[in-house]
């Protein structure tokens, strides 16, 4: 294991470390944390345990300016949810809110000093032409102008095109599945919509149940092939089940519905990687069972390699030669397990010609 | 130390390997780059700057570097790099001292929310901070640029930094940018001051920039109250004209100026509201700077 | 229009600042910032003070300000209302 | 976008309503019954770099955005009448929308009105501008390709043809419906 990366590691696991920095350690810790996204996390766990006066103060000056951050988007996410509610109760769809927006809907502690990018939320698939057309009468409009685009998004994906709000220039993700539909895994959205459970008195606002909450999350980060944000999400799932863990059969509704959405896969590596890297505690017994499971599609063995380098190579200072190469295969994997092979190599080749990077 | 206590050679080899540490204001930069115009661009204009040997800790991480590959020779390019994070295309390498100019801002636009923000000139004089919030191409470098020569101090051309709590305006005097015609008005009239190599065909056209007066970088570390806030707005043959401004229209634009507004909330909110009961507020038409500078200087402090 | 029932929604965080005549309203839930004339200012003070439907809104604000109520009055106070709700500081009062 | 807040709208005229001066004499009319709301709207990109370089900050830094992605920039009334295209020069508002729209007190207009002309109505010859604003929806999804106008011309039509006839526009897919004001405020949405 890289050691560069140890410091953000090793503040998850004790954030009283932090105090024990001196002012080179912070340097390098401010950079690492913000690539990870999670700066504005240890900002606010120490503003909120009142220990941000013990950081010195050049240090002090950016924490602060992270708490500002944080405190900011939590505000914009809950208006965004707000308005978004505006839309959808005109056409009286429930609104169903995903990953961060659904973290700050229940304020989960998950939501502590999260960034955010978009508000993702989930419809029935049978009222998704509906919902769109509610959401443009309220200003939301479709940003990919790229046929292309449109129709892989429509046909490839579990959600529609982003949605920006053209005056706040928000974005909304409209998913009405959590895994994409033609994915060789098939979690059948109903059973989602079922148990979802409600956040306000009139019970229009709804988050999924505990245990499909860490499944979605796990589902995103090991089945989708994006990794910039992996040790965010880890974060996320770290903070959901240690919340959740007080409620009494937690752990084996959350493997029962593994097993039953068929994310068993996904949920073994979630496992892994919060004990490895975060040492979230997790029954030895949920283990052993996780274990036991066949492993649906590429061998643990194959992947293994490319998630250890894939989920903490967000800055430089932690990343091998290899990240690169890693995070590019699990970026394939992504598209193998949601397309057709005769699609996947000509989509791949649009997508690399169009590569936003700076390239040339 | 300062940068003009470092000889040419001293300095391209910290610059080159990444250990030049240049305070500007309330930030500590660490800068890496070969590039030899920026090298030049820094030794000329950022002479009276501090450096620090191996400061422990550093606000921004910035480099600049050529990319590799076929754009090394054929119209070669330049990249702004943050910690090794490249947020913007690359530029032709004949604009690396502006794109250098360019990213510092960004960096304290994006990561400075202790501070609120503006877009804004900043100069002061007996105390207090007159304030000139810039829509594009109002003409307000030329004005301030002329300011600072004829005797205000330099707080910034660009970024106003206001300490919420205590209203009081940070300097970040760094060089002035100027584009087009504003270049050679400034050059004729104070023709002392130096100039850095102007970039071309930027998207704003020609831009270079002028070397902040020694003064104000040695007071950089001293805050000022508000005193004005200005509009102004050359028009060319117009007469000179100092109207009061509306305070509530002057709130609103100072919240349209501001970069992280929202980012601060409600304390943004109070602290401008602050600063606009405390200060005069004026729109300034003029086609002659001499005129305005004049009527600039006899600007009492409101008795509000 | 006529019948409906309006009020400023009871979330709704505002600051106001006034000079000479003209009033800026921050409203804190959204991070806008609106720079008002007095009769928009007085109308949704009005509305502040009590829920009101179209027409007796329109009756309070030109009273306040001793001004007739006539179509004009009535056209802007509907067409305030309406922006209102666009910007999420006023809504259709629960029945 | 440089900064997190963009002035736009106001209630009795528009963004591009011409001279300070105009707009002083809207905000003092406090005699005047009419109210004026100019709105300073709060942009909070969320996500990390919130503060994408823009034209006089960062002279011509530009992002890594996707070039595809443009936002719709739909032009408000205030542009078209300064710079009304001349194609459309003549054409009359009755041939557009098969109808046309009423002053301050509801009195219709004159059968040939033009798109050009509605442009240049003041407040009580425009009754809450719903004409001004739904030429400017006609002339930018005219223009659909060039300013990303996410309507098409006979979506706007469709939608003022419904308001001029009924009053009200009736959306068939969600059946939420819209009366003059609320349609205004939403073409006013699509504006940059």
């Amino acid at each position: 294991m890289n050691g560069g990366c140890d410091s953000i590691l090793r503040a998850l696991a004790d954030p009283g470390l932090l105090l024990s920095m001196d002012l080179s350690d912070w340097d390098l810790f401010i950079r690492q944390a913000r690539r990870a996204n999670l700066l504005s996390r240890f900002a606010v766990m120490l503003r909120d345990q009142g220990r941000l006066q013990s950081v010195p103060a050049r240090v002090r000056v950016h924490l602060e300016s992270e708490c500002a951050l944080a405190d900011q988007q939590k505000r914009v996410v809950e208006w965004e949810i707000g308005c978004i509610r505006q839309a959808l109760d005109a056409i009286d769809v429930p609104l169903v809110l995903l990953k961060g927006a659904a973290y700050v809907a229940a304020a989960l502690p998950a939501a502590h000093g999260r960034r955010f990018s978009d508000v993702d939320i989930l419809v029935p698939r049978a009222r998704l032409a509906e919902v769109e057309q509610a959401l443009f009468l309220h200003g939301w409009f479709s940003e990919k102008q790229d046929a292309y685009d449109q129709k892989y998004y429509r046909k490839w994906m579990h959600e529609i095109p982003p949605l920006r709000h053209n005056q706040r220039r928000t974005v909304i993700d409209v998913h009405h599945a959590i895994v994409p539909r033609t994915m060789r895994l098939h979690p059948d959205p109903d059973k989602l919509m079922t148990s979802t459970r409600a956040v306000d008195e009139d019970e229009r606002l709804r988050v999924l149940s505990p245990a499909d909450m860490v499944l979605h999350s796990a589902a995103h980060l090991f089945l989708d092939g994006e990794y910039s944000n992996a040790l965010r999400d880890l974060v996320d799932m770290d903070q959901l089940v240690r919340y959740f863990a007080c409620q009494e059969e937690f752990w084996d509704v959350l493997l029962e519905r593994s097993i039953e959405l068929e994310l068993d896969g996904p949920l073994y590596y979630t496992i892994h990687y919060l004990r490895k890297l975060l040492g979230t505690p997790v029954p030895g017994q949920l283990v052993e069972r996780l274990d036991g499971r066949p492993a649906g599609g590429l061998p643990r063995r194959w992947l293994m390699p490319l998630f250890d380098r894939a989920v903490i190579a967000h800055h430089p200072s932690c990343s091998d030669h290899l990240a690169g190469i890693a995070r590019w295969m699990l970026y394939v994997r992504g598209h193998y397990l949601r397309m057709p092979l005769y699609l996947l190599v000509p989509h791949l080749l649009r997508k690399s010609l169009r590569a936003p990077s700076g390239e040339a | 130390m300062n940068v003009s206590d470092l000889d040419d050679a001293d300095l391209a080899r910290r610059l080159r390997q990444g250990c030049l540490f240049l305070e500007t204001g309330p930030f500590i930069s660490r800068i890496q780059t070969s590039i030899e115009s920026v090298q030049a661009g820094i030794a000329l204009l950022y002479a009276g700057f501090p450096v620090h040997d191996n400061a422990p800790f550093a606000d921004f991480h910035v480099a600049l570097t050529r990319p590799a590959g076929l754009r090394r020779w054929f119209r070669p390019q330049v990249n702004f790099l943050f910690d090794g994070w490249t947020p913007f295309k690359p530029l032709p390498l004949e604009q690396a001292f502006a794109m250098f100019e360019w990213g510092m801002n960004w960096c304290v636009v994006n990561h400075a929310h202790k501070y609120l923000v503006l877009h804004a000139a900043v100069v002061e004089k007996g105390g207090r901070a007159l304030i000139m919030p810039a829509p594009p191409g109002a003409g307000k470098s030329t004005l301030c640029a002329a300011l600072v020569a004829s005797g205000w101090r330099l707080l910034s051309d660009e970024l106003a930094i206001i300490s919420p709590d205590s209203g009081q305006l940070l300097p970040l005097p760094r060089p002035v940018g100027l584009k087009n015609a504003s270049i050679d008005v400034i050059r004729t009239r104070y023709p002392d001051i130096a100039i850095g190599q102007e970039a071309l065909d930027t998207a704003k056209g020609t831009v270079a920039h002028m070397k902040p007066p020694g003064d104000s970088v040695a007071s950089q570390q001293l805050m000022a109250m508000p005193g004005w806030v200005l509009f102004p707005r050359y028009r060319e043959g117009s007469a000179l004209a100092l109207e009061p401004f509306s305070r509530a229209a002057t709130l609103s634009r100072l919240v349209g100026n501001a970069f992280n507004f929202t980012v601060l909330g409600r304390p943004a909110f109070e602290c401008l509201s602050r600063l606009v009961d405390d200060s005069g507020c004026y729109s300034l038409e003029y086609s002659s700077l001499d005129e305005a500078l004049e009527r600039l200087d006899k600007l009492e402090v409101s008795a509000s | 229009m006529r019948k409906t029932v309006w009020c400023v929604a009871s979330d709704a965080r505002l600051h106001w600042r006034e000079w000479d005549g003209e009033v800026v309203l921050f409203h804190e839930n959204s991070g806008n910032i609106h720079h008002l004339n007095l009769f928009a200012a007085t109308a949704i003070r009005q509305l502040l003070e009590a829920p009101a439907d179209s027409e007796t809104l329109t009756e309070r604000t030109a009273s306040k300000l001793d001004l007739p109520v006539d179509d004009e009055a009535r056209d802007g106070i509907e067409q305030l209302l309406t922006r209102l709700k666009t910007l999420g500081i006023a809504r259709v009062a629960p029945s | 976008m440089a900064n997190d807040m963009d002035k736009n709208t106001e209630l009795m005229g528009d963004k591009h309503s011409p001279q300070p001066a105009r707009r002083k004499f809207l905000i003092k009319s406090a005699a005047a019954s009419v109210p004026v709301i100019l709105t300073v709207t709060s942009r909070p990109a969320m996500g990390g770099n919130f503060c994408t370089p823009s034209g006089f900050l960062s002279g011509n830094l530009s992002d890594h955005g996707d070039d595809h992605d443009r936002s719709c920039n739909g032009l408000s009334p205030g542009y078209w009448k300064h710079s009304f295209p001349k194609q459309f020069e003549d054409v009359r508002f009755s041939r557009v929308f098969g109808g046309v729209w009423v002053d301050g007190r509801g009195v219709p207009w004159e059968p040939d009105t033009t798109l050009k002309q509605v442009l240049h109505f003041r407040g009580n010859e425009d009754r809450y501008r719903f004409g001004a604003h739904a030429v400017a929806a006609y002339l930018n999804a005219e223009h659909r390709i060039r300013l990303h106008y996410p309507m098409e011309v006979d979506t706007v039509i469709d939608i003022v043809r419904q308001v001029l006839t009924v009053g009200m526009y009736t959306d068939p897919s969600t059946g939420l419906s819209m009366d003059a004001m609320e349609v205004k405020e939403f073409f006013e949405g699509t504006y940059h």
